[in-house]
């Protein structure tokens, strides 16, 4: 409930923060400063400090894996708040709003690792969409982030509508007639009635829609491309994060006994995701949007999770969602800085920016899933959680020729870095941002090499 | 004596260590000394040994070095074996080569210091490994010798390295003797398999225990590796084309010691032999065609030394004969005649050539008897030699292979005294036409014509000796009682006749009579045809076949060469290139071209995503529906 | 009323606002589909809930009411997406003059 | 903890090696693996069953992985390799002047860490991680330092083993949950033949046979392996022909044929004859090139066929004989690649058509070739023959196929053919007048002559006395052949 | 045929065709007022239904609020028929037949759900009544009622961030 509470309150200051403080970098401070908070609080909400005892009635449920989850959102966030908070603030004319709208989606994050019942699903992903719709809109001026901003809004309407169908169809079968997960799946009858399978299915693919899987994933290119860059940064990251959470969750809380009869969409979605994420993104131009295609690939591996659920899967998920989220924004934080998006903006980046070029290398290969860098042992848990039921192992196999098509467009990069020579962009960045580049990407090397320091925190029991 | 047999292939070790280190250092005078003086030492060795080995009851000594294979239950050990056999090859190896040495000290004396000290290095080192091959107490040990004097021959023939060709007769020379080394090669496996062991004694031992149809492919695997080395048909092409080394060498490895390793070989394996009558047969036969055919071919040849190489190899042949007869004694006993004889004809002709500076072919000589009085003597005792006039060495060694063949099969008998009557013809041809009638070479050549300086007469002169008497080493039993030293020194290894057929000394003395006769014969016919007026034309008709050594190369290089070099291309070009690596680039352009096709699926509208949203979604039920029934 | 009437009912309103949003180009239009689609929504739920009323109404008097209250919850919803909704087209129209969800088509491929 | 050295030195050197001036870091780069040489010659000093030679931690808790590497005889012969590799490396290309020198050995030392690691690990998990960074640095190295072709090449030859390698990994993965106790350790993976079916067996030989079939590499998954020797600096040419191809046959001595015996036993004829056509595919294709680093990259693909061709054999002497060829193949190569390098450096080109009569001027630099020319032919009294005579004995005297006889004869032809390519290679570079080009060459350097002559030495005592090898393998290969299926 | 039959049947038909009209008619002004007549269609429906609460509700914030916030943009804009370009005839099409095939997949999947015996009673229950979604909305659905806050309070955010003008 901290995080809930916090984060809203956060929201409430910094959007007042605008009329009092008028220099973008103390807003920006303030952000960071609010963000630190957040974190502390659920850091503490994880080891047991509650200081909001509410009686949720049921609507909400906090385990450890929830809190994990935010404390994993909200570090991101912060790394992501030192990287760029200027950069945020620089958006447009309302940065206090801006940070605002972030706190209140980090809320809307922190219902939806949390919620127990389909309302609170709903509410939580509204929160998360809306303020999103702002900001991908958040640069007036440019038409880019108009038109993705609009496209974004209309196509979420309407998967949100979808979404309802699929709810309501829900409650009709529930036996009960309630909303909460446990009671949704049937009770005696391991099979579920056809209105169930129906209703399971459209939201399943309302949230394949949130995530964007394929093929629900069309807005994604878009709007990542459109959005400001600080903006795709957050989405790409920290909402996809949140977003999957809730889809893990609603799946592992409702349907688990029924994991049968939905496992094979799960299997087709995640197919269908691997294949036109890895294969659209090889013949990208501007990297912006590479990432994003490469983003929708990252979701075909994380849809393993969800086929599975079982230990294994909520470890890896764990892993992945931190190393995807820490790589991309280390990668994003660098885009930010540039002006020219297309491969060849990054030609001889090595020599003039030899730090961050060493960074960018290290978030990438992490993304293609090489050892010793997290992103391999996410891949690895994502395999392995799959082989340990037995079955589905062409889609493993499928997975992995398709992490070789990755290895392609993000070694594109590393070669234009380093083997390319040309004259790198201007980038105006300071010795703190390096060093956090480097904080990140030694982070992704810890996690590769010591995962249990973030998996084992999963097992500490706080009374 | 005979543990310190190591010595005997350590001297020339030393020598090529020492002139292949210091080549650039020392002088030419020392290199030369060094390079003989280490042979002469190990020809005293084993010289020694020698003495030792002929006297009564003396049992074969191994002598192990170290182990130098052993994996699993095999052991090869490094070590020599002491026995008539070895002791025999030993001191021809070492006597004719300590000869040969001490000729090319004089003979070599145009290279400059470094070329002579590697020249000697060379030498050394190929008497090194002839040593190892001969002692070897195994397979192993003499495949080691076997593939080491192939070597040197080939750096030898190669020796001038500037003249392409003469490279690529070196390479020649190597291939060849590969293809045949890994026929010996896959034959040592085989023993390997059965025996567990390489070594002649175990391998020997057991050898019975074998079936038939092992043995015969074993023994024909090792023929194999035989007529590589010892040039017999189908592999002896490279023989000719080696006499591009320097002439010494022909005379030490291409006539008296290298080329002889097969029928070596073969004496040594001879239990195996005797055990597989078809294997025998086939090296009877194809010794006889070698004979044959090399001998045609030396009578149209104009090239001093190519006569000289193809007359070596119809002479092996006759060996091959002996040995597919079971005549090992005889045969080995060729091989030392041979080794005077040859050894002697060849350092002639060097010292002709020398004389002739550098001319080889014998159309541009004649006449040269009164220039140079000494190598024509001695010449004329080699062609003598060869042509088996009594009672020369010749004569004895392969008139008792003939009488053996005889023994076996009469048909053997008559295609030897025809080779016989063959080789009498082109030697007396060689002789006639090179030291008789007048000189027909130019001016500047008769300007300086002279006789060679005393380090090459004197190999003359004592080979010369050796080639006379050297056959009452082994007079047959016919003219007297224990008359055989050879045979009965031999007798431990070879076991006398072997299994010969004995045959009534009245056949015998009939047989030596014909091809005595036969012989002399041709030896004046030749001399009456070529002395006034020698065939100096263009030769027609089947000579033209002759002469052109009845287009074997061609033959090879059509057979074997050429579709190999057009398969290579075709795998370089065409599978490697278009098929491989043409589907594995394929696969990456496939990816690309995709990519930018399902781009298209992006775009752009809204109405078009959501339209595909729920075609998906449509799809997704459609599957529901169907998992459904 | 079999609860299939409303079923079939609720689903066709929806289908009918999908096939709008395919097939209209002006972004209001699409969005008043969207709320069509929220609206069949709602029935069906009012629907639902008094389906299970019925069913368990003897035990619980309050059965069902989740349903309704949840609609509650969706219009309120809906009216927070229309304002955002209509402000991002607002938005649009002031830079481009055109409501036309394909007239801004730079972000393709 | 010899082990732990062995990875560590390399490793650290390295990573202090990318914070050094260029000068610096070449001569650090030759201090730190000369260090690691001694402690590998000292830990294979050490009795086998020191406590010194095996290290075990508990390591990724979660997944039961330890961080267990051990110097056992499988892997000692390759690490001595590896460690006497790099010296000679840097030592022969001492002169030769990298920009960004610092990075350049940096990633040297890791590749160096990587391999030993590769050689030591002896948990699945650990091997893989292993497996890669040795893979990494090296790309880099190619496709920084390399040829004009280098980013494609080095990318082909990059995506190759990578997607080899994640089909290793899948069948890691299986294996490991098909182990008793859910572990990654080489024994537990030794023990999984008894719970996994045949037919498991069977296709989870190739996942893991690709991986090594695409580093050794094997007719038809070689066609990375001439580009990318060709486009990469010769120093790391010298790495990945001499060192990297060795992890293809290691991977399949250790992790493949005792793990899998079925799967091996079934596969075997199979791979034989992929062996046996790549060998004589390759001799072919090596008679025709007229580039020198593609004739020896073509000439290493046979060899490294006969070694696999050996493995499969499943004899006791052919796999002594593997072991003991994998030192020597990596010796010799070396070797070749030096010459190829000062051939390169003074003449600029690598054209065999545009060479030659070197011998009459660089005499020494021509003995040495020769001699080591003569060692990959395996003549006898060179190392080459020791290795090459015993994994043709094992071949014919294999009892895994009925094959054997014409495996060895078919095979033995390669014995020819690679003394075609070579001498001709020999003649045309060496032999025959000088042309313009070549003129003015001058004989080899002090360093080159140190480093050719430590290689000469080494051919020559390894070839005339081999025991200490045999002593070095025996018990490993015992221990390896007696967890293999051999037809009783 | 009683009277909430027909009733059923005749508000069921009105909202069908309304919402065609609204989907098919050129004018946004039109669609806007057939929108309108839908949502009092399906008010009735909730009336029906005996939600009254929420029938009311529907109409106000609905028909009233929501509508007229469309009317006025569509006004402000004075978008006619002429201003909407049209899509090219073949996606329309295609459109149609997408949502055809959804209504078809849907209905198919649905009709083994066997609800014969099941019906959504009219006319009946209380607790479409305020009161008693008053009193569980401020009891168990209390936290959700609060969060909504915050949903609004962002979209409000969001309204003046992306309409003020700057």
């Amino acid at each position: 409930m901290n995080a809930i509470i916090t984060s809203a309150i956060l929201g409430v200051i910094m959007m007042f923060s605008g009329i009092f403080l008028k220099k973008n970098s103390s807003i920006a401070a303030l952000a960071i400063l609010a963000i630190l908070i957040l974190l502390i609080m659920s850091i503490l909400d994880m080891s047991g400090y509650h200081f909001f005892q509410v009686d949720t009635h049921n609507m909400l449920e906090f385990e450890a894996f929830g809190h994990l989850i935010n404390c994993i959102a909200f570090a991101c966030t912060l790394a992501y708040f030192l990287l760029n908070a200027r950069d945020i603030a620089s958006i447009g004319n309302n940065p206090g709003e801006y940070f605002a709208l972030i706190f209140f989606v980090l809320c809307g994050i922190s219902i939806a690792t949390s919620f127990n019942s389909l309302l609170m699903l709903f509410i939580g992903i509204e929160i998360i969409s809306i303020p999103l719709y702002i900001l991908t809109g958040s640069d007036k001026r440019n038409l880019k982030s108009n038109e993705a901003s609009l496209k974004y809004f209309l196509m979420g309407a309407f998967s949100t509508g979808i979404m309802l169908l699929g709810i309501a169809f829900l409650y009709g079968s529930s036996a009960k007639g309630s909303f909460f997960l446990d009671d949704l799946a049937p009770v005696k009858s391991a099979t579920a009635s056809p209105m169930m399978m129906t209703g399971l299915l459209l939201l399943m693919i309302s949230m394949a829609f949130k995530v964007s899987a394929a093929p629900f994933h069309f807005w994604t290119p878009d709007v990542y491309d459109g959005a400001p860059t600080v903006i795709t940064s957050f989405m790409a990251t920290v909402v996809k994060a949140g977003t999957f959470i809730a889809f893990i969750r609603l799946f592992g809380n409702a349907f688990p006994d029924i994991k049968s009869q939905w496992q094979i969409y799960i299997a087709i979605i995640a197919t269908v995701t691997l294949f036109i994420g890895n294969i659209t993104a090889v013949f990208q131009q501007s990297v912006k949007r590479m990432l994003a295609y490469s983003s929708i690939a990252q979701v075909g591996f994380m849809l393993l999770s969800i086929l599975t659920l079982n230990t294994l899967a909520k470890e890896g998920i764990l892993l992945y969602v931190a190393v995807y989220s820490v790589a991309t924004i280390g990668l994003f934080a660098i885009l930010v800085k540039m002006k020219d998006f297309s491969f060849d903006g990054f030609n001889g980046m090595a020599k003039r920016y030899p730090v961050v070029a060493f960074a960018a290398t290290i978030f990438l290969l992490s993304l293609a899933g090489i050892p010793l860098t997290g992103g391999f042992l996410a891949k690895y848990y994502m395999i392995a959680t799959v082989m340990v039921t037995g079955s589905y192992l062409w889609l493993v196999i499928f997975a992995l020729l398709c992490a070789t098509v990755s290895v392609y467009y993000y070694f594109r990069v590393i070669q234009a870095m380093y083997f390319k020579d040309g004259l790198a962009q201007e980038l105006e960045i300071g010795p703190g941002f390096q060093l956090m580049l480097i904080l990140l990407s030694l982070v992704i090397i810890l996690l590769g090499i010591f995962p249990q320091l973030l998996i084992n925190r999963l097992y500490i029991i706080y009374i | 004596m005979s543990n310190y047999v190591y010595l005997v292939p350590l001297f020339p070790l030393i020598g090529f260590l020492i002139n292949g280190l210091f080549r650039k250092s020392i002088p030419k005078s020392l290199s030369g000394l060094i390079g003989s003086s280490m042979i002469l030492a190990s020809f005293v060795v084993s010289a020694g040994i020698f003495f030792q080995v002929k006297q009564e009851g003396f049992q074969p000594v191994i002598v192990t070095l170290f182990q130098f294979i052993h994996a699993d239950k095999l052991t090869i050990p490094f070590s020599f074996l002491v026995d008539p056999l070895s002791t025999l090859f030993l001191l021809i190896i070492t006597g004719v080569g300590f000869l040969i040495h001490l000729y090319s000290v004089g003979y070599m004396k145009e290279e400059n210091a470094p070329d002579y000290a590697k020249y000697f290095c060379y030498l050394n080192l190929f008497v090194f490994f002839m040593l190892l091959l001969v002692l070897g107490s195994n397979y192993v040990i003499l495949f080691i010798g076997w593939e080491g004097v192939g070597l040197c021959s080939h750096l030898l023939i190669g020796y001038w390295f500037k003249n392409i060709d003469y490279d690529n007769a070196a390479k020649k020379a190597f291939i060849m003797n590969r293809i045949g080394d890994v026929g010996f090669l896959i034959a040592i496996f085989a023993l390997i398999f059965k025996f567990n062991s390489v070594s002649f004694d175990t391998i020997f031992h057991a050898a019975p225990t074998a079936t038939t149809g092992f043995l015969t492919a074993v023994t024909l695997l090792l023929f194999l590796g035989a007529t590589g080395k010892s040039a017999q048909i189908p592999l002896y092409t490279w023989l000719p084309d080696a006499m591009a080394g320097p002439t010494p060498v022909s005379a030490l490895i291409h006539a008296a010691t290298m080329v002889t390793a097969g029928i070596y070989m073969i004496a040594r394996s001879h239990v195996l032999y005797n055990l597989a009558p078809v294997s025998q047969t086939v090296v009877a036969i194809t010794g006889l065609a070698t004979i044959i055919l090399a001998a045609l071919i030396a009578v149209k040849q104009n090239d001093i030394k190519k006569v000289l190489a193809y007359s070596t190899v119809s002479q092996l042949g006759y060996m091959f004969l002996g040995l597919g007869v079971g005549a090992y004694t005889e045969a080995v006993f060729h091989v030392l005649t041979h080794a005077f004889f040859k050894a002697l004809l060849f350092l002639c002709a060097g010292s002709v050539i020398h004389a002739m500076s550098g001319e080889q072919d014998i159309r541009n000589m004649g006449g040269l008897k009164k220039y140079l009085p000494i190598t024509h003597f001695t010449f004329l005792m080699g062609c003598l030699a060869i042509s088996g006039i009594p009672p020369f060495s010749g004569f004895f060694s392969k008139d008792e292979i003939l009488t053996a063949a005889y023994g076996k099969n009469p048909v053997y008998f008559i295609v030897g005294v025809a080779g016989a009557m063959i080789t009498a013809f082109y030697m007396f041809r060689l002789y006639a036409t090179t030291f008789l009638g007048n000189f027909r070479g130019t001016e500047k050549q008769q300007h300086h014509l002279h006789e060679s300086p005393s380090t090459i007469t004197i190999p003359l002169v004592v080979l010369a000796i050796l080639a006379v008497v050297g056959g009452f080493l082994g007079v047959p039993e016919l003219f007297a009682k224990n008359s055989n030293l050879l045979s009965h020194f031999l007798n431990p290894v070879l076991g006398g006749e072997g299994n010969a057929a004995e045959i009534p000394a009245s056949t015998e003395w009939m047989l030596m009579g014909i091809s005595t006769i036969l012989a002399i014969s041709m030896v004046l016919y030749a001399l009456s045809k070529f002395r006034k007026k020698p065939e100096l034309g263009e030769p027609v008709g089947f000579g033209k076949w002759m002469a052109d050594k009845f287009y074997v190369d061609e033959l090879y290089d059509a057979l074997i060469v050429k579709p190999l070099n057009a398969l290579a291309d075709f795998f370089n070009q065409v599978i490697e290139k278009k098929l491989i690596d043409g589907l594995v680039n394929g696969t990456g352009r496939l990816v690309q071209y995709s990519s930018r096709q399902l781009r298209y699926l992006q775009s752009g509208q809204v109405g078009g995503y959501v339209l595909l949203m729920v075609i998906g979604t449509v799809l997704l039920f459609v599957v529901q529906l169907f998992l459904r029934k | 009323m079999p609860i299939n009437y409303y079923i079939f009912l609720a689903v066709a309103l929806f289908c009918i606002g999908v096939a709008g949003v395919l097939t209209r180009r002006n972004a209001i239009i699409i969005f008043m589909c969207i709320e069509l689609m929220l609206n069949a929504v709602n029935l069906l739920l009012i629907a639902f809930s008094k389906m299970h009323h019925a069913t368990a109404a003897v035990t619980d008097p309050n059965a069902g009411i989740n349903g309704q209250i949840f609609v509650f919850f969706i219009m309120v919803v809906a009216a927070a997406e229309v304002s955002v909704g209509l402000a991002i087209i607002a938005m649009m129209y002031r830079n481009t003059h055109s409501v036309d969800v394909n007239f801004l088509n730079r972000l393709k491929h | 903890m010899v082990p732990v050295l062995l990875i560590g030195i390399p490793l650290l050197a390295g990573l202090i090696g990318f914070s050094l001036k260029d000068a610096a870091a070449k001569t650090w780069a030759l201090f730190a693996s000369l260090l690691t040489l001694g402690v590998s010659l000292f830990g294979i000093c050490l009795p086998k069953d020191s406590r010194q030679l095996i290290f075990n931690e508990p390591w990724m808790g979660s997944l039961n992985s330890h961080f267990a590497i051990s110097l056992d005889g499988t892997g000692q012969i390759l690490c001595l390799l590896t460690a006497i590799a790099f010296p000679l490396i840097f030592i022969s290309t001492w002169k030769e002047e990298y920009k960004k020198a610092h990075n350049f050995f940096g990633l040297m030392l890791l590749s160096q860490a990587g391999l030993l690691g590769v050689f030591l690990a002896a948990d699945a998990l650990l091997f893989y991680f292993f497996w890669e960074l040795a893979l990494i640095p090296v790309y880099f190295l190619a496709s920084q330092w390399g040829g004009e072709k280098r980013i494609a090449a080095t990318f082909k030859f990059f995506i190759y083993t990578f997607l080899g390698s994640l089909m290793m990994l899948i069948a890691i993965i299986y294996i490991y949950f098909h182990t008793r106790d859910r572990s990654f350790a080489l024994s537990a993976f030794y023990q999984a033949h008894l719970i996994i079916s045949q037919e498991a067996q069977g296709w989870l030989f190739w996942f893991m046979f690709v991986a090594f079939a695409v580093k050794m590499p094997i007719f038809p998954f070689h066609t990375w392996q001439p580009d990318t020797y060709e486009q990469s600096p010769t120093a790391v040419t010298m790495v990945l022909s001499g060192l990297m191809v060795k992890m293809g046959v290691f991977g399949l001595l250790r992790w493949l044929a005792p793990v899998l015996p079925m799967g091996t036993y079934v596969w075997g004829d199979t791979i034989s004859m992929l062996c046996i056509i790549g060998m004589i595919y390759a001799s072919l294709i090596a008679m025709r090139q007229d580039d020198l680093k593609r004739m020896i990259a073509y000439s290493s693909i046979a060899h490294i066929g006969l070694m696999c061709l050996a493995v499969f054999a499943t004899t006791e002497i052919g796999i002594q004989g593997v072991m003991i060829q994998m030192f020597n193949h990596g010796i010799n190569i070396i070797g070749l690649w030096i010459v190829v390098y000062i051939i390169e450096k003074q003449f600029k080109t690598r054209k065999i058509s545009e060479l030659g009569g070197l011998a009459s001027k660089a005499p020494v630099l021509t003995a040495m070739l020769v001699i080591i020319t003569l060692a990959n032919i395996a003549l006898p009294l060179t190392n080459g023959f020791i290795g090459e005579f015993l994994m043709f004995t094992g071949i014919y005297s294999s009892k895994a196929t009925v094959y054997n006889v014409v495996f060895t004869v078919t095979a033995s032809l390669t014995i020819i053919l690679s003394a075609v390519y070579m001498l001709n290679m020999v003649q045309r570079v060496f032999y025959g007048p000088t042309n313009t080009l070549t003129e003015k060459a001058v004989d080899i350097r002090m360093n080159e002559k140190l480093v050719l002559g430590i290689i000469v030495v080494l051919i020559v005592i390894v070839g005339v006395y081999p025991e200490p090898l045999f002593r070095l393998t025996q018990d490993s290969v015992n221990a390896l052949l007696s967890k293999m299926f051999v037809k009783p | 045929m009683s009277a909430t039959q027909f009733l059923f049947w005749f508000l069921s038909i009105l909202a069908l065709f309304s919402a065609i009209m609204m989907v098919v008619s050129k004018n946004p002004v039109y669609s806007v007022m057939w929108l309108i007549v839908v949502f009092f269609a399906i008010s009735g429906h909730y009336v029906l239904l005996n939600a009254q609460f929420l029938a009311i509700v529907n109409l106000i914030v609905y028909a009233g609020a929501i509508m007229v916030l469309f009317l006025f943009v569509i006004m402000l804009m004075n978008l006619n028929a002429e201003t909407e370009p049209q899509k090219n005839k073949w996606l329309k099409i295609a459109g149609v037949i997408g949502g055809g095939a959804l209504l078809l997949v849907l209905v198919a999947s649905l009709k083994e759900a066997d609800l014969h015996n099941r019906i959504a009673e009219t006319g009946r229950g209380e607790i479409g009544l305020i009161h008693n979604l008053g009193m569980v909305l401020f009891k168990e659905y209390v936290i959700p009622f609060e969060i909504s806050s915050v949903l609004f309070l962002s979209a409000m955010v969001g309204t003046v961030v992306i309409g003020k003008k700057d």
